[in-house]
């Protein structure tokens, strides 16, 4: 470890803020740019899935509310690039390692939403997922990160308790829509499982980040503790988690349960999920579409700035 | 009685269809301020749909309910301007009719906010906060683009020409739109014509864009619940699931 | 019987869903010839949809016809294979996504004709005439589009790459399916795999098209109700007369 | 009037076939092209406003009926686009002036359908009011298009009775489904009498296409029969024709009835209908998506030819 390396670990340490400006490590920075970038991404692709919604949702209401979590993710992902911009890459660069395959997003949002039950269980589980995750990166060591995942918690915890009465809603209505939140749990949980990465002994990287404050717990860690919360929920909906082997284990204080099937985590994560096409092809479309207006606005900065020059030059 | 309903279905039916195309552009937008600009809109209108249909559910006074009158409607019971049905084409074609709407819903709620009913008063008030952001917006995105390159000119005047044969319904009076101004509930439509064409005239000019040399009132009829056939996918869609469970509750 | 009805849904929710999709064409497609053998071809898909959901009412016996069967069943209850309800695409993806179909369904009905359950062959014998007629146009088709100019071959390609994927749940056997087999009313699907496979090869081949590296099952649910998200679309259109007036004579 | 002008018109009055490769003036056959290939036009975006009901029909027999129809009306299509190129001018050469305005359609198809009521009325009333037009067309002098003509109108016919049929499920349904069907009456009636064309006063050529038996009536002698047959059939379904000038005049045996708003029947024409932009775009697209699809098709017949040719060659 180099001088600069060894102070910066020990700011790290005394819990200190890096600022963009400061001295990083290049695997800092890199591995920041990776994880704010998917975070991004996430929140970017992530408003697929419920935008298929918004113009079926069942009445104004809950219309309103789901456009205005879609719009919140859109904000999240724009806090997001502007966190990852600080680290010296821009959006348009993210975004385009997003749309050639280059960066990923996470892999939930590679399942359909196929009923209304689907915006429950997606705020419920995948929000509360989320959230296991991002509470204890709001202490994480990049000042930017932390003060992104600060604002973005408050509104996703607010997203996650919407998705839960949607879901009460549901299971507590007719036998069709009791099924319909049994059916999107039965799909969701074990997605939801694999969002928190694979298991500690197959991950990764996890040590070094660890150290650094850019991952503040381990995989298994936050897995067992969104299980142990997540399970109590579902029985007060009535619902069943679609795992035989779920059971309380007294002596380590949580819940024994199944673990996703890896592989196919993995098929999904190389593109082979149910709807990785569609969402990838639907935001290269938005891109490509979007070029013209762009270019446009671009086009119009560009020729007011020359005539403000201009007119200042007039006026001198 | 019965005209200010059908005047509170029109006032409803606009922000909901408007409201509901828009939403179609969540996660599609070609940049993410733009994406979280056209969902905030899209929410401010269903919000004016809610306090509009809910007000005319309450002058109609037959249990039925704001949702009922979104959800359990079909077609010719519509009563939105045939402009905001229009498929959203490219964005220029979503931009255009949504700066030329908002040039006139912008004087109708600044009209409306003197309505002889205070309910009517109180949400045009509401309403008006969030449509000068709407149309402060549309317009300088209008401008901007026109103004823009090439391409982008070509393709907001192409949308121009296409949508501007529906943009007369908004002002074409008839019995409903006498009868709520001569109580003093809404303005004479006539005479917000005149405000929205020097809008329109100069943002247009400002844009490089040329008006079209088309009759603008070509297309009607959406007011009295003749439609284009594009509001029927739009009600199938939306409705579903109101129809599918009856009396289910979300 | 409840294995049964649950394929005969299956083989009725293929025809109506397919059917559906070709129907989107009406009227849009590149040539007259091509506009009626789609017609036609929907035509004789609504056909079968209604024999085998015909006989799946009888066998439910619950009091439910074809008619309830195909407009009163949300998404989850749908049985048809993913592959069918994918967007049209370019007409490549429809002819593509079709000649595949069509590959497996001719060896189904061939092999259905001697089904023990003798409604269900007479019901495949004269299904099988029809299907004989569609393979016969869309191998064809797919030949001389992908052996035709160099677009032509590309849309081919990229069409048969984009649909590979969903071909797979065809012949991807679950309890249903082992039930029925077992029963003698239907094939093991896997005595179809490489009947289809041989068809294919040689199609594709006569086609100058290549054969995916893309693992041909990665898609599947559909048989089990969990579909893709275009379903629900279908259906919403589809079912909106039926939800919107419950009971109503038509 | 020439000899050879002479003694064409001789024929015609004997009634007698004029065929292909027979000798006519000029003005017969550009009448006629002009004629047929509207007709054919009129076919093929006739098709247009029923697909829009096709995926939305409310059973499955009425899919299957609509489905067949539209199949039909492409038929028909074909029979004329046949009819008229044996007058010397090519299907796609028809096809392109109709896509760059230069030839019309029957503005009816410029009205939108509206509701599932609008398949019984344009069953009931556009195809009653085609066959009004076609029936005596049979027996035009032009041979090839006599035959079509009547093959057509046989399956027209068909159609006719199967729209009354849906109209009476209609007339005689719900109140709603009531309301469909007053509504459909209410929009198609005038546009229907607008099919016959202008007041025979107002229009044009109409003495010499008669003299040549390429038209057989006048327009307002075919509008007054239509009126004379449709008022019954509305009154059976307990429908009210949209015009409050209609009684019964028992002086001329037939209904004095209101004449269409022309101004209308002419911005129609102009392009200035609820749907002319929709319908001539829809075809546009349709052609325009289907150019690589034809280009293929001719490709491979090409490839095809030269394999078979050579294989020839290499057999001698």
């Amino acid at each position: 470890m180099s001088p600069e390396e060894r102070a910066f670990q020990e700011r790290v340490d005394r819990n200190e803020k890096i600022e963009p400006k400061e001295w990083m490590p290049e695997g800092y920075r890199k591995t920041l740019i990776r994880q704010i970038g998917q975070h991004a991404h996430s929140e970017i692709v992530g408003q697929l899935p419920e935008a298929n919604w918004i113009t079926r949702a069942p009445t104004l209401e809950r219309k309103a509310i789901l456009l205005a979590k879609v719009q919140d993710e859109a904000g999240h992902g724009l806090y997001l690039y502007s966190a990852a911009e600080t680290l010296g890459i821009s959006r348009d660069q993210l975004t385009e390692k997003l749309l050639s395959g280059d960066m990923k997003y996470s892999s939930i949002f590679n399942y359909p939403t196929l009923t209304w039950a689907d915006m429950g269980a997606v705020g419920w589980l995948v929000d509360g997922a989320a959230i296991m995750n991002q509470v204890p990166l709001q202490r994480t060591s990049y000042g930017p990160y932390s003060r992104a995942m600060i604002r973005i918690c408050k509104e996703e915890s607010f997203h996650q308790r919407q998705g839960y009465a949607v879901m009460m809603k549901m299971a507590q209505g007719t036998p069709e829509q009791k099924e319909m939140a049994q059916d999107a749990l039965n799909r969701f949980w074990f997605p939801a499982l694999m969002m928190f990465g694979p298991s500690d002994k197959d991950s990764v990287h996890s040590a070094q980040s660890m150290a650094w404050k850019i991952k503040m717990n381990t995989n298994d860690e936050l897995r067992q503790k969104f299980v142990d919360e997540t399970v109590p929920q579902a029985e007060f909906l009535g619902l069943t988690v679609p795992d035989e082997t779920l059971r309380w284990n007294e002596e380590k204080g949580g819940y024994d349960f199944a673990e996703p099937d890896w592989a196919e985590f993995f098929e999904v994560i190389k593109g082979n999920g149910p709807c990785n096409e569609e969402r990838l092809g639907a935001r290269r479309e938005a891109w490509d579409n979007g070029a013209w207006f762009r270019e446009g606005l671009t086009a119009y900065a560009d020729k007011a700035a020359a005539r403000r020059a201009a007119s200042n030059m007039a006026a001198e | 009685k019965p005209a200010f309903f059908d005047w509170l279905c029109r006032m409803g039916d606009n922000s909901l269809i408007l409201g509901h195309r828009i939403s179609e552009w969540c996660g599609h937008g070609p940049a993410l301020e733009e994406d979280i600009a056209q969902a905030n809109t899209a929410l401010d209108l269903i919000g004016q749909t809610q306090m509009w249909l809910g007000l005319a559910a309450e002058v109609e006074d037959a249990g039925r309910s704001a949702d009922d009158l979104a959800y359990l409607r079909d077609a010719m019971k519509f009563r939105n301007l045939k402009l905001l049905e229009l498929p959203n084409g490219d964005l220029a074609v979503t931009l255009m009719r949504q700066f030329l709407f908002d040039a006139f819903h912008f004087e109708l709620l600044t009209a409306l906010c003197r309505s002889s009913s205070p309910r009517v008063a109180e949400i045009a008030a509401k309403a008006l906060k969030e449509v000068s952001y709407h149309l402060e917006r549309s317009s300088d995105l209008v401008v901007r683009l026109g103004d823009g390159t090439e391409e982008s000119h070509a393709r907001m005047q192409a949308a121009l020409d296409k949508v501007w044969p529906y943009t007369g319904e908004m002002f074409a009076a008839d019995g409903v739109d006498e009868a709520v101004a001569k109580a003093g509930i809404a303005p004479e439509l006539s005479e917000l014509l005149p405000l929205w064409q020097r809008t329109v005239a100069q943002v247009l000019s400002e844009a490089t864009l040329s008006q079209p040399d088309r009759d603008f009132a070509a297309q009607k009829g959406g007011k009295q619940g003749r439609h284009t056939e594009h509001l029927g996918y739009i009600l199938a869609e939306m409705q579903f699931l109101q129809r599918a469970y009856p009396g289910a509750s979300w």
